[in-house]
């Protein structure tokens, strides 16, 4: 509908962009970014797609703990899969929304990993100006268009951009994804159902991991399957798939995302998974019983594409050059994120209204 | 110029923005059938099933959906059918569209209005007669109208459509059934400028939507008695017109605010803190507050009217006012 | 637990009576009513019980219309099958909880109606002192524990009298009747969870009847049965009844009734109905397509009741009597309440706090 | 006198209510494993799965089932993890809990509280930050209490929880390391009732939770510079013991309030405006308010910074109402 630099009143609102200007796309994927390759170049595309997630989270983590981290970090190993499974369905002009736990989804979709290193620093250039911090990075542009942190609040919010796309016919889809956990509060109802009936283009993906915080989530659910045992009362199909296999998560949003973009309504799908760490980089994760990490990590999802890929005839030295390679770009991002300067603390008085100001009274 | 009931500008105020910007569209309970307070009467006849858009009720949906439809270039403006129903949406609006302009250091924009029907009066009872306006003036971020009369219903409303960031429309339900004028053209009223209804040099009578009748009722009364009143209405709280109220107070010397929000936490608190700090000076007398009783709402007549703001309470202020001679104490 | 008399923490605590003490229960009934009583005379109090419903509706139409009540009303004219076929199968010690539209089971539970059209009118010695009004009756001693007036909120509530009951072994039940157009809201999900997941003692009992205000509830839900078909999410079964047909919903409910008392959990009923009148008093609902209200009288819930009682044999002269009598019962009500005093102004300043008192400062 | 943690002080509190009331029970996420906070650490190991329960995430579902629950005879403490989240619940607290025994007449009574973690300062950001207890303020119905000490957090919600009426207590989440005394034996703080945390003769500080500290670092370095400031900790703001806010004024004739509710409407306002009107003739100066910025709360330390009050801010603000001399109007 509008661009961000566009005059005039339309041009103001929202967060979208007719074509994204020449997005730097390093460091995501999307389907066009997929669709002239071979199928074993594609392969190994999500496969970095992925690893890097995995380098930008163990770095966070290692900062966190060095208490570089400004505020909380949820980190998403063990989720890189849902991730690039679901951002390889989706096209450039498409749109995603997440949660706190939301780095993965973020880069994902190209969203600059340097200023989001800066804003998990808290340094000047952050991708939120040092005001949103890991659990709000968001990049517009990209498409991206935040992680909230509060549970179910971005489920409407993603009916209600999938509305815009429906009025506007600009054929986009969006993509929400949100917990096992956010299956239990009002907002998550009120949106599927608002989404169901109104055909509205929306994905919903419950990344399901097994544990809301440090509570395992059977204990809290009468159903087994916490999103997709709901899809009926929405009257949608029950779809799971395996979180971990990237190629099976991308094969089921390639439909999902069809079945949307054709007006043909919203799909839920729920994607099991499992988070490596504790629910924040702060949490031991106590709780968990002995072996269960081990069972998954077992089932890594980098592990089990790389394997897969191997396996249609990959070339191993190539997977084998990724982690490393990832790891060091990372390494240089945070470098020059920790070299960075501080916010201007009179930054803090800007970005309430749309004028720039924070002035409330005359 | 036309004379409308305040109901009726409403309807003509979004079928006039309807008109002139085709991404204006409206979303709530019962549009289609005109709303319940048949403030949305005609439209969907007129404009049609997409831009007029009936929800279930689902509160965290319409103001979520709002706030998607914002971000993904409409302008909608979004129903909440009495202002107490917030409640069941509040995380929305106080938490995602108060802030995200801001956390997204200005990246995320939202030209949303989410309008509601605020106020009592009427005995509808506590859970559908609460102003609730002070709710919203606690969280920055959001834009706050309150008008007071038809003409300020298209005003008002005008400026808070076109506007970039987010504006709760409180309307008045005891208002709806008022007529009065409105200009004829693109009437606009910008936001955060107040207005002063009555001058008057003895008191600063300063209201907000339904008390500016109420204001107006007592200074009619007080100049019975001699006393002239001058009458504010401050039309927003965010942002907030101090300059009128302080330039008004800096002549009268003596400040009743006059609000519908219980005493104990209402925005008269943050009017008559404001003043006496940056008008200490000037005061003759302390700022008074005539505000709602610190009560749920009840329903029978008699009491509801007991712990109601009147214009017999504001006249009593004014004289409480009038009577206090100040004695400056040791410096 | 405890009882409004007693003395000590606990006996102020919420609502409960050991003992509900020898309550009004004339225009009210329970299964303890029923249970000694032939057939043929289940069959006539049930019909009495729905007449009674009727005859305090049609009274409170009439005085609306003549300017006599204060606030809305919002009226069950065409609800009575429900509000009696459950309130059939809960004992005295049970509980229930209802919506703005709650006049008939708030007068089925035995309210008192003097105190109920008192409070409606706006006099002294109403139900809630006239701090309610007509969508906030209730009596605790009699187990209505209140009509509440936005959609959903008291769906949670009444899991947490089941998880009192739960807690305290007291073996009660409480029925939580609400809307169709409640179903959609956030907390009917976050309320029906929580009672599946910790198997709560309480009958959900949705009252559909076509329409939230002035919209058909069909546009507004992507399943046929808004209540039933989300039954499930909860894994609950799918059960809906005739809501016309008093002895269906008693046997349903008494069902349901038994399920939730044996600790079973909570269980979800959706019983069809219609409204004859506007969604308030206030409301001509010409919404409504040519021919639907003379259809739905066809099945009225009186005549069905009354016609399948004579079928079994009942005395059609005690039928005819009945709402002749009724009628007049309340007429009586009627013209007490008129002739009584208004409230004393002072009263609005009481019942803020437990010590009776408003004051907020010192 | 045990020296505990603010954080263990809320567990031992808890523990005590519980082992002295079988009645009370414990509803919340997470708090089988101790909370977020890990101020139920060790509750569900001592008390069990029937009186330490927990809920999926469903704020809704959490505050009905304390009020279902209280009116079903039970006392109880539900936990929201974050006083933000408060904002997905308001409708469960504002609209029913804070309005069913006026409503009723007061034929339905709710013991029960809700305890939350407030406030901000630690890089948090603006949706798990906020100083919520406005919010709360603006709606009459409610008492609300918020512990400075470890001390107060045992005291305070002891009388929390034993009071029939509902209760929101604001732990601070910033205080949750603080260390302090918790004397022994049955230790109440009733509520309502301010402590004067330091008597100074020059100027009355007024502070909440987390402000009071800051308030008692402003005073320290006053002193230094010859200022004597009496620091008053509300503890409450329903009740509010404006009584010995008023007298201390009545003292000083000069009051700095200090909130971390943003200005445009915390609840300093209200304590300022009350000042303002019924201590008029006390003042020397103009009351000052030291409160949050307006803006949501930003998360990087400088910025936060920036827009939080500080012991800094305080002092300054001190010196403004010092530097003023009372001229005044002509009558
Ligand atoms: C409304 C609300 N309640 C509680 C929280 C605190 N909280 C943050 S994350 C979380 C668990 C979420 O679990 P899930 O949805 O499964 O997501 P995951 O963290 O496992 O990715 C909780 C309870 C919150 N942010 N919002
Ligand atoms: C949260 C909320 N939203 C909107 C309303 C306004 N409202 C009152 S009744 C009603 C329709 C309810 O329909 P339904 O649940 O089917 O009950 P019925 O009136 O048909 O018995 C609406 C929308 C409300 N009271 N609460
Ligand atoms: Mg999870
Ligand atoms: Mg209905």
């Amino acid at each position: 509908m509008s661009t961000d630099t566009s005059a005039g009143r339309a041009a103001a609102s929202g967060a979208a962009g007719d074509a994204h200007p020449t997005p730097d796309r390093n460091e995501g994927l999307t389907s066009a970014d997929l669709r002239d390759l071979s199928p074993a170049d594609q392969d190994l595309r999500l496969y970095r797609a992925m690893a890097f997630v995995r380098a930008f989270e163990e770095r966070v983590e290692t900062l966190y703990k060095q208490g570089q981290v400004r505020g909380p970090a949820h980190l998403a190993l063990g989720h890189e899969a849902v991730a690039v499974g679901v951002g390889a369905a989706l096209g450039p002009q498409d749109r995603s929304i997440g949660t706190y736990r939301g780095h993965h989804h973020a880069l994902v979709r190209g969203t600059p990993p340097d200023g989001m290193m800066l804003e998990l620093l808290g340094r000047a250039g952050g991708v939120c100006g040092g005001k949103g911090g890991s659990m709000h990075v968001l990049s517009v542009e990209h498409g991206y268009l935040g992680s909230h942190a509060i549970i179910g609040a971005h489920l409407p919010v993603a009916a209600g951009l999938g509305w815009a796309s429906q009025v506007l016919g600009d054929g986009r889809v969006t993509a929400c994804f949100f917990g096992d956990g956010a299956t239990n509060i009002g907002a998550f109802h009120e949106a599927l159902n608002l989404a169901a009936v109104w055909h509205l283009p929306v994905v919903f993906v419950c990344e399901n991991n097994g544990y809301m915080e440090y509570t395992p989530i059977e204990t809290v659910v009468p159903v087994t399957y916490p999103a997709a045992d709901r899809a009926a009362a929405y009257g949608l199909p029950a779809i799971t798939v395996d979180g971990n296999d990237v190629s099976a998560v991308r094969e089921v949003a390639v439909a999902a995302v069809a079945t949307a973009r054709r007006g043909e309504g919203p799909v839920l799908v729920e994607a099991r998974t499992y988070r490596h760490s504790g629910h924040s980089v702060a949490d031991p994760a106590a709780y968990r019983p002995v072996g269960e990490v081990e069972a998954w990590k077992e089932r890594d999802p980098l592990a089990v594409h790389r394997d897969a890929a191997l396996a249609r005839g990959g070339d191993p030295a190539a997977y084998e050059a990724v982690l490393p390679q990832v790891r060091e770009q990372v390494a240089a991002i945070a470098r020059r994120a920790q070299e960075a300067p501080v916010p201007d603390a009179a930054d803090a008085w800007t970005d309430v209204w749309s004028d720039g100001s924070s002035t409330w009274r005359s | 110029m036309a004379e409308l009931t305040y109901r009726e500008a409403v309807a003509a105020g979004l079928a006039r923005e309807m008109d002139q910007d085709p991404t204006v569209v409206l979303i709530g309970e019962d549009l289609r059938a005109g709303g319940v307070f048949k403030t949305t009467k005609g439209l969907f006849e007129r404009f049609g099933p997409v831009r007029v858009r009936d929800t279930p009720i689902s509160e965290q949906a319409i103001v979520g959906a709002a706030m998607g439809a914002a971000m993904g270039g409409l302008r909608p403006v979004a129903e909440i059918m009495f202002s107490d129903f917030y409640a069941t949406c509040w995380d929305g609006v106080v938490n995602e569209i108060a802030k995200a302009r801001y956390m997204s250091a200005g990246r995320l924009t939202l030209p949303l209005v989410i309008r509601s029907a605020n106020g009592g009066g009427i005995g509808f009872g506590a859970q559908h007669s609460q102003a609730t306006e002070n709710w919203a003036m606690c969280v920055p971020g959001l834009k706050i109208a309150c008008p007071s009369t038809p003409g300020d219903a298209v005003g008002l409303l005008a400026a808070a459509v076109r506007s970039d960031d987010p504006v709760l429309v409180f309307e008045h339900k005891a208002l709806y059934g008022v007529r009065g004028e409105v200009p004829d053209g693109d009437h606009v009223v910008p936001l955060g400028r107040a207005a002063v209804r009555r001058s008057g040099a003895d008191v600063t009578l300063v209201g907000l939507a339904s008390t500016v009748p109420m204001c107006l009722a007592a200074a009619a009364d007080l100049a019975a008695a001699g006393v002239e009143a001058e009458v504010i209405d401050l039309r927003c709280l965010v942002p907030l017109d101090a300059a009128t109220v302080l330039a008004s107070v800096g002549r009268t010397g003596r400040l009743v605010v006059v609000e519908e929000n219980p005493g104990q936490l209402g925005w008269g608190a943050a009017v008559a803190a404001l003043v006496a700090e940056e008008a200490f000076g000037d005061l003759r007398a302390p700022v008074l507050r005539v505000s709602g009783g610190n009560v749920p709402l009840p329903v029978a007549k008699e009491l509801e009217a007991e712990v109601s703001p009147s214009a017999a309470k504001v006249v009593a202020a004014v004289h409480r006012a009038l009577d206090h001679r100040r004695v400056a104490p040791v410096p």
